[in-house]
């Protein structure tokens, strides 16, 4: 622990915290723009400076380290004029549309102008003008609104390992762009999102389909559906000032009908059905050999799309069952069609994901296509769910809370819970070990699978079986398991794992990228919290208990791993280049 | 996988005769019948290998086209063969531009029909082997500096050597031989003043823009190149004979103002002698009558 | 065999006439022995009138009439007596440790380096002496960095000799990059050795056994010269394991930059070394702690090592005999601009301007008059001539509002405008910023941008002020050295130059003729002699007529390109 | 080559500087001082010793800082100080040659310097 003094107070912190975080903690704010609590310091913004015994030269609080005896001040005359001086100078390089920008009123340049009262610019505007990329219908890059903080690389090069986005030439013609310079979609980008999570303003934002969505919700012909993921209800709060982690699902539901939407599913439920076939799947490979072990789950697309590109070597160690978006998006225009008499032409499937890359998944091949329609038509984020509650004018807080359709919205505890890391993995042992042992379990130690760990590696005895298993979360993570896998597979030794669980956002899905905006640690821990409440509120806590899964497999798809399952249910993999030339 | 060759040729007979004669040595055979739609299934199809006939060239045009077609090639790493008709007006600057086309080309002379097709799978086979002697080339310099650390710049240097500039067709090459992200190197690339991501002309001249060369005048001296080449900074003359850039202070202080043409040093320049050492490089005469290269 | 030179100092060329008088006076005076009348190009006296040397004595006489001649000739050439009034006693003023082989020894053979004194120092510190002792040497000698900051060599050996690590580096910053400097491409050139023997002492004392040259691609004579001395040095065993037998191995390699400036910053370089963008970092942690591949790394420059050797071979002590109080050593500058002898000179710290500039470089080089010295490149700033007589040191020039940096000294005359100086500077700035940090990727542009509104007289008088505080945040928020000083062609022109700015602004005039959109040409008819030079070099046919009626400027086509106004041998163009 | 020891080093440092036994002839051979020509220069004066056949050591050197007169060539010979020509063409240097080195004999208008130290 080192002492030092913040504007005359005294501070006691651990050697290596910054200066930036040691005024924090005594309630002092530094305003800081490119500091992001996920990343290290890139000290690009050079708004954080700050002053040590009086003067010479500024320090970058964020990255600059409190030393014992130091005098920091943090606000003066001095300082407050360049403060406001040096955001003046990123304004004046940065377009002034903000009432046109994906993050009004939700920008962090924004919202610091205003805080600074910045009422006009003296500047001479310099505009970079570097057409945007709208190349993945996934994710925009907009350049001219980029104030390169540098986050979004730091995400997607170091945290993500994914190498899509880089930074090209320099000086003021610094731009972010995809690898190389080509379109992002050429690129490796794997639509996480990340980038757009973490961007502090309107430069990476997800590609808005509202207005598609609103065009089929106005049209009479068409006949709307939608689903809502897991982690959605967890964060959609956030949007209109409730608590953080809260559960909004019944006042999700209630939102939709209002939107106009006929029916309201709820992909928890296919998560529930993707744990009957992927814990069909392990089961099987486990017990009968009739695969490779260990199993992948493969119900997140960015890492689908990751281990396309770049581990195509694995495929064969991936579960085949669809995503829970993608099975709820089949059994509502086959099943759900079927039974209610619609045609499933008219459909009109919406899913609502806090993921950027689920707009990619819903057309990611042609088994996306297997009711013989696109199964989903399309796929918003938390986010654009959030905008179109407000355009509507729904007064969100006093909707009453509301129950999904039947058959494709009721979900059971283990469904819900897939949207925090380590959920798939939980809710498939729970079914696993029924499939094995034909009973539930009782008390297993699940807590050891939760929690922001990067990765988690545990063994479960199912039956005196040790099934060995890691989670990992955040794609940057996942080399760690895979190369361990590779190694014993290359040495022929025994395998380190029997069951791995990947999520390619820190946190998972309660991390996503499709998220309300400000995701931290401590926001990641809120959301996954209201998920495991969720769980413990359900009546049910096993997939296979699901009264309406079992009543789906009875009247339509037979059992797990049916052909009809197989033909819904499941899909394939191909090895994907890297870089699209 | 089959070979995809693109063929851009009007002339139909010669065309099917190519296409015929390649598809029974198992090559997939696509053609264009104008430039225009050869470019577009360039960047389509991204041929194996290309195969351009000037045939098609009309008197006065600026054979643009072509160039845009043989540029897209160069860039991608395609290589291109082209077919020269007997007689041959060149367009202005295209002879020059053919020369420099980046991953080297076969040209071939249309003398005698029948001596292009029973000599078109060499060609193609010649152009394909140049192309896995880049590959190769550059497997060689990764594996001289494989061990260096931080050796991603010298390598890149090297390239430039070699080539003139970092082709794209290159920077994937070593993206995957040195297991770096190609994000990694066009953030280097772009970065350092010093590579370049198109090819230079034949001759590069440098002015130096140092302090005391500036002082002493060498803005005036930029201005005279510009206005005898017409070009611009970073930019290659028409012919492709002449690449202009200005550099910060070579280190000759003392002679200045001061340029390079490639590698030779002109110290205490005048605005007078531009002419005169711009043309040691030029073609005979063409410098001199000042009309080469106005617009 | 004795010799008499003799120099014309003011440029007047009457040396032919002084020889013949001298040689006749010799005739007269019936002189024996072998003697040689020669007149020579440059004699290091500048403006003082005639001059004659006599050697081997020595004498030096300057301001000769004709009339001192016979004197001359019967007292200092007959008698071999001084003859007192006209005797000049200045000496050479430049001191040569860092240029001491410089244009000697063959760069090419390391005989010839061996020969010259060369690898004396690094034996005496590998073999002789302790390395405490060695540091206690340098700590003696006052040596500081010469890349810039003036930073004391010692401490810095110091501070990466202390941590415990496996590995060690050793950078040698040859990315030269200021606009006008040229020390380090000519030792690198000329004395290849005298660095890498500093490079070995150095990675002796730190505890280092790899080092990098790190050298401007646009130096490929320099990298060549380098290689070389790198194979021929492990030929003789001077690089490799065990040198000398004192069980120290060190090994070196070349990294190239790549054209750009950043790259001299430490933290830049380091990145660069390691194949990345030259992004500097922040700092702590320093290099000496957590440098290349975040290994311990002392990064110096090449003049800094080139006195390393000398520093050991000749003791800290004498060399601490040379120069000024807080700075000890020489410093090589590159004289360059509007001065008559353009070149690197090598003088003791503490000289003044006035002297490197009129008694080394010879004075001005056209009939202006001296304005200001610009040092330190585009992180330095002008002294304007007032200062002339200030003694060159770190903290001298740093007082007025310039840097030391790594010596570029640049004579600015009369003909050049400040304002368009800052401009080419602030240019300079905006194509080298690397762009990572906001203020000095923003707020260079943004300079540009306001001197270029001066230069073009779109400027108000409230733009001043604005600039000023523009200039004062990238000043204080920037990042790195680079970006701290980015601003400073800006603020040292706007404080002794204001009023040159006003005048752009207010008057919308340029007194230099410099900024192009303030000025208008025209012929002056009655000066005029219609030889139409002028129309034959314009480049736009903007001048009609013809030898008969004479010319005219048409102002519509006119791009002031000037050229009309450099050809005219009649003075009858007009600039206003 | 044998590596360099310990006391062959020092016999380097006990070393007087070498006598010129024979007229040593310096080319300025840095960036500048070949933009400037030096490398014919160079050329000339091994050709002109060759041609002559004389014991002339012609060697090339680095930059010795006069930038303004490259090229330079400093001859040592004779009994007479080092003297530095600057600006020096091709037909300067055959008069270095035959002037200064043969006849000792010292060339007007052309010295940019005269070092004594450096001389016999």
């Amino acid at each position: 622990m080192i002492t030092a003094n913040i504007n005359g107070i005294p501070v006691h912190v651990r050697k290596g915290t910054s200066i930036l975080e040691a005024a924090r903690k005594i309630n002092i704010n530094i305003p800081a723009l490119c500091k992001h609590p996920d990343l290290d310091a890139t000290a690009a913004c050079g708004i954080c400076v700050v002053k040590n015994n009086g003067g010479g030269k500024l320090l970058r609080s964020c990255c600059t380290p409190l030393e014992a005896g130091m005098n920091i001040v943090t606000h003066d005359d001095e300082l407050q004029e360049i403060r406001k001086t040096v955001l003046e100078l990123i304004l004046s390089n940065h377009p002034e549309d903000c009432l046109q920008c994906a993050r009004n009123n939700n920008c962090e340049l924004q919202k610091m102008a205003a805080d600074f009262g910045i009422r006009s610019n003296p500047l001479h505007r310099i505009n970079k003008g570097i057409a945007p990329d709208i190349s993945t219908k996934s994710i925009n890059l907009v350049p001219d609104k980029c104030i390169l903080c540098g986050r979004c690389i730091n995400v997607c090069q170091n945290i993500q390992n994914v190498w899509a986005l880089s930074f090209l030439e320099r000086g003021i013609k610094t731009r972010i762009s995809a690898a190389g310079d080509i379109n992002l979609a050429d690129s490796p980008c794997i639509k996480c999102g990340q980038c757009s999570a973490h961007c502090p303003t309107g430069a990476i934002a997800e590609y808005d389909e509202t207005s598609r969505t609103w065009k089929a919700l106005y049209d009479t012909e068409k006949y709307c559906v939608v689903q809502i993921a897991p982690a959605v209800r967890v964060a959609i709060g956030e949007a209109f000032g409730y608590p953080e982690g809260e559960n909004l699902t019944g006042k999700l539901y209630a939102a939709l009908r209002k939107l106009g939407f006929k029916a309201v599913f709820d992909t928890s439920f296919g998560a529930d059905l993707t744990v009957m076939e992927e814990a069909t799947e392990f089961a099987q490979r486990f017990v009968n050999k009739t695969g490779p072990l260990p199993l992948i789950t493969s119900c997140c697309p960015s890492w689908v799309d990751f281990m396309e590109k770049y581990y195509s070597d694995m495929i064969e160690h991936f579960s085949t069952a669809k995503s829970p978006q993608s099975m709820v998006g089949v059994l509502s225009k086959t099943y759900y069609a079927q039974e209610n008499k619609i045609d499933p032409a008219k459909m009109f499937m919406v899913s609502v994901m806090p993921c950027t890359a689920k707009k990619y998944e819903i057309t990611r091949s042609e088994d996306m296509f297997a009711s013989g329609y696109q199964d989903i038509d399309v796929s918003l984020t938390t986010r654009e769910l959030a905008r179109m509650i407000k355009q509507a004018g729904i007064n969100f807080e006093g909707l009453p809370a509301e129950e999904p359709d039947h058959i494709l919205g009721d979900y059971t505890g283990a469904g819900v819970i897939f949207g925090a890391t380590g959920g798939v993995m939980e809710a498939a042992l729970r079914t696993a070990h029924f499939f094995v042992t034909g009973e539930n379990a009782g008390i297993m130690d699940f807590e050891s699978v939760r929690g922001l760990k990067g990765v988690k590696e545990t063994t479960v005895d199912i039956a005196g079986n040790k099934i060995k298993v890691a989670i990992a979360h955040g794609i940057g993570n996942v080399e760690y398991v895979l190369n361990k896998i590779q190694q014993a597979r290359d040495e022929k030794k025994e395998l380190p794992y029997h069951f791995v669980e990947v999520m390619a956002c820190p946190g998972g899905c309660v991390g996503g990228g499709g998220q309300p905006y400000g995701v931290t640690d401590r926001l990641r821990v809120s959301r996954a919290k209201g998920l495991y409440l969720d769980d413990i509120k359900q009546d049910y806590h096993y997939a296979h208990e699901n009264p309406y899964i079992k009543k789906v497999y009875d009247d339509f798809l037979g059992k797990p791993l049916s052909e009809k399952s197989h033909k819904l249910l499941h899909t394939v993999y191909t090895p994907r280049p890297l870089y699209r030339r | 996988m089959k070979h995809k060759i693109l063929v851009v040729e009007s002339d139909v007979t010669f065309a099917g005769k190519a296409a015929e004669l390649l598809s029974s040595y198992n090559y997939s055979i696509y053609t264009a019948g104008t430039y225009k739609e050869g470019f577009e299934k360039i960047k389509k199809l991204a041929p194996d290998i290309v195969l351009v006939s000037l045939g098609m060239l009309r008197p006065g045009s600026r054979g643009d086209t072509v160039k845009s077609i043989l540029q897209y090639a160069g860039i991608n790493g395609i290589p291109a063969v082209i077919i020269l008709p007997e007689a041959i007006q060149f367009p202005e600057g295209l002879e020059a531009f053919i020369e420099k086309v980046p991953l080297k080309t076969v040209v071939f002379k249309k003398d005698v029909e029948q001596v292009l097709v029973s000599n078109i799978k060499h060609l193609v086979q010649q152009a394909g082997e140049k192309h896995r002697q880049v590959i190769e080339e550059v497997a060689l310099l990764v594996e001289k500096w494989k061990d260096k650390e931080g050796n991603l710049i010298m390598i890149l240097h090297e390239i430039q050597k070699e080539f003139g500039y970092v082709p794209r067709s290159v920077a994937f090459i070593l993206a995957q031989r040195l297991d770096i992200a190609l994000a990694r190197i066009y953030e280097v690339i772009t970065f350092y003043n010093f590579f370049r991501l198109e090819a230079p002309g034949k001759h590069i001249i440098s002015v130096c823009l140092g302090t005391a060369c500036y002082l002493k005048g060498s803005g005036k001296i930029l201005e005279e190149i510009k206005n005898i080449l017409n070009v611009e900074e970073g930019q290659t003359t028409r012919d492709g004979l002449f690449y202009l850039q200005v550099v910060r202070c070579l280190g000759c202080c003392g002679l200045a103002p001061v340029m390079t043409v490639d590698d030779k040093v002109y110290g205490n320049m005048t605005r007078e002698n531009v002419v005169n050492i711009l043309s040691k490089y030029a073609k005979k005469g063409e410098l001199s009558n000042g009309k080469a290269y106005k617009k | 065999m004795k010799l008499i030179l003799l120099k014309d100092t003011d440029g007047k060329k009457e040396e032919a006439v002084f020889q013949e008088k001298i040689l006749a006076e010799m005739k007269k005076e019936n002189v024996q022995g072998k003697w040689q009348v020669v007149r020579v190009a440059d004699m290091g006296i500048y403006n003082k009138g005639v001059a004659v040397k006599i050697l081997p004595e020595g004498f030096t006489y300057t301001g000769l009439s004709l009339d001192d001649i016979p004197a001359l000739v019967r007292t200092s050439i007959k008698e071999g007596r001084e003859l007192g009034e006209k005797s000049y006693g200045l000496k050479d003023k430049q001191v040569k440790i860092v240029l001491r082989n410089c244009g000697r020894i063959d760069p090419e053979n390391i005989e010839s380096y061996l020969e010259s004194g060369g690898y004396q120092g690094l034996k005496k510190v590998l073999l002789e002496l302790k390395p405490e002792q060695a540091i206690e040497e340098l700590k003696e000698s006052g040596l500081r960095g010469r890349g810039g900051g003036g930073f004391p060599v010692w401490m810095k050996w110091q501070f990466a000799r202390k941590p415990e690590s496996a590995e060690k580096f050793i950078i040698c910053n040859g990315d030269e990059g200021d606009p006008g400097a040229y020390m380090d491409r000519s030792v690198l050139e000329g004395d290849p050795h005298s660095v890498l023997e500093g490079m070995l002492t150095a990675g002796y004392l730190v505890g280092a056994n790899k080092g990098y040259f790190y050298i401007r691609a646009e130096y490929p004579l320099a990298i060549t010269r380098v290689q070389n001395a790198v194979e021929q040095a492990r030929a003789y065993g001077l690089l490799g394991e065990n040198i000398l037998g004192s069980g120290f191995s060190f090994e070196v390699d070349i990294r190239l930059g790549a054209g750009a400036f950043v790259c001299g910053e430490e933290t830049a370089l380091i990145a660069s070394v390691e194949g990345k963008r030259g992004y500097p970092s922040p700092r702590p942690p320093y290099p000496s702690v957590k440098g290349l591949w975040g290994k311990p790394t002392v990064i110096n420059n090449v003049e800094t090592l080139a006195n390393i050797p000398v520093v050991f071979s000749r003791g800290g002590k004498w060399f601490s005999s040379i120069g000024s109080p807080t700075a000890k050593g020489t410093k090589v500058f590159a004289l360059t601009g509007k001065i008559k002898n353009s070149g690197l000179v090598e003088v003791p710290m503490g000289i003044t301007l006035r002297e490197i500039i009129y008694d080394i470089g010879g004075g001005m080089l056209n009939s202006y008059d001296i304005k200001a010295v610009q040092t330190g490149g585009p992180s330095g700033g002008v002294i304007s001539r007032e200062y002339l007589d200030t003694p060159v040191d770190y903290e001298n020039l740093q007082k007025l509002g310039s840097i030391m940096g790594s010596g570029g000294m640049i004579v600015i005359d009369e003909s050049d405008c400040m304002v368009d100086l800052a401009k080419f500077y602030m240019n300079f700035c905006v194509d080298e910023s690397c762009g990572k940090c906001a203020p000095c990727r923003i707020g260079t542009t943004q300079m540009l941008e306001y001197l270029d509104s001066v230069s073009k007289g779109k400027a108000r008088e409230d733009d001043l002020p604005r600039l000023k505080k523009v200039a004062m945040a990238v000043k204080k928020a920037s990042l790195c050295g680079l970006g701290q000083t980015s601003p400073n062609p800006v603020l040292s022109t706007l404080r002794y130059f204001e009023e040159e700015y006003l005048e752009h602004i207010r008057e919308g005039k340029c007194r230099a003729g410099k900024c192009k959109d303030l000025l208008q040409y025209s012929i002056l008819q009655d000066q005029c002699r219609k030889c139409g030079l002028c129309y034959r070099n314009c480049p736009v046919n903007a001048i009609t007529g013809n030898n008969k009626q004479g010319y005219i400027i048409e102002r519509e086509k006119c791009i002031k390109c000037g050229n009309c106004f450099d050809v005219c041998k009649f003075e009858a163009i007009s600039r206003g | 080559m044998a590596k360099l020891t310990r006391s062959k080093l020092e016999e380097y440092g006990k070393k007087a500087p070498a006598k010129a036994g024979r007229a040593l002839v310096r080319v300025g051979m840095s960036t500048c001082g070949i933009a400037a020509g030096a490398e014919e220069v160079y050329e000339a004066l091994k050709g002109a010793v060759a041609q002559r056949n004389l014991d002339v050591d012609v060697r090339k050197c680095g930059c010795n800082g006069k930038c303004y007169a490259e090229p330079l060539v400093e001859v040592v010979s004779g009994g007479l100080p080092a003297v530095l020509y600057g600006k020096v063409d091709k037909r300067l240097a055959l008069d270095i040659i035959d002037k200064h080195v043969i006849n000792g004999e010292l060339l007007n208008d052309h010295i940019y310097g005269i070092d004594e130290g450096k001389g016999e």
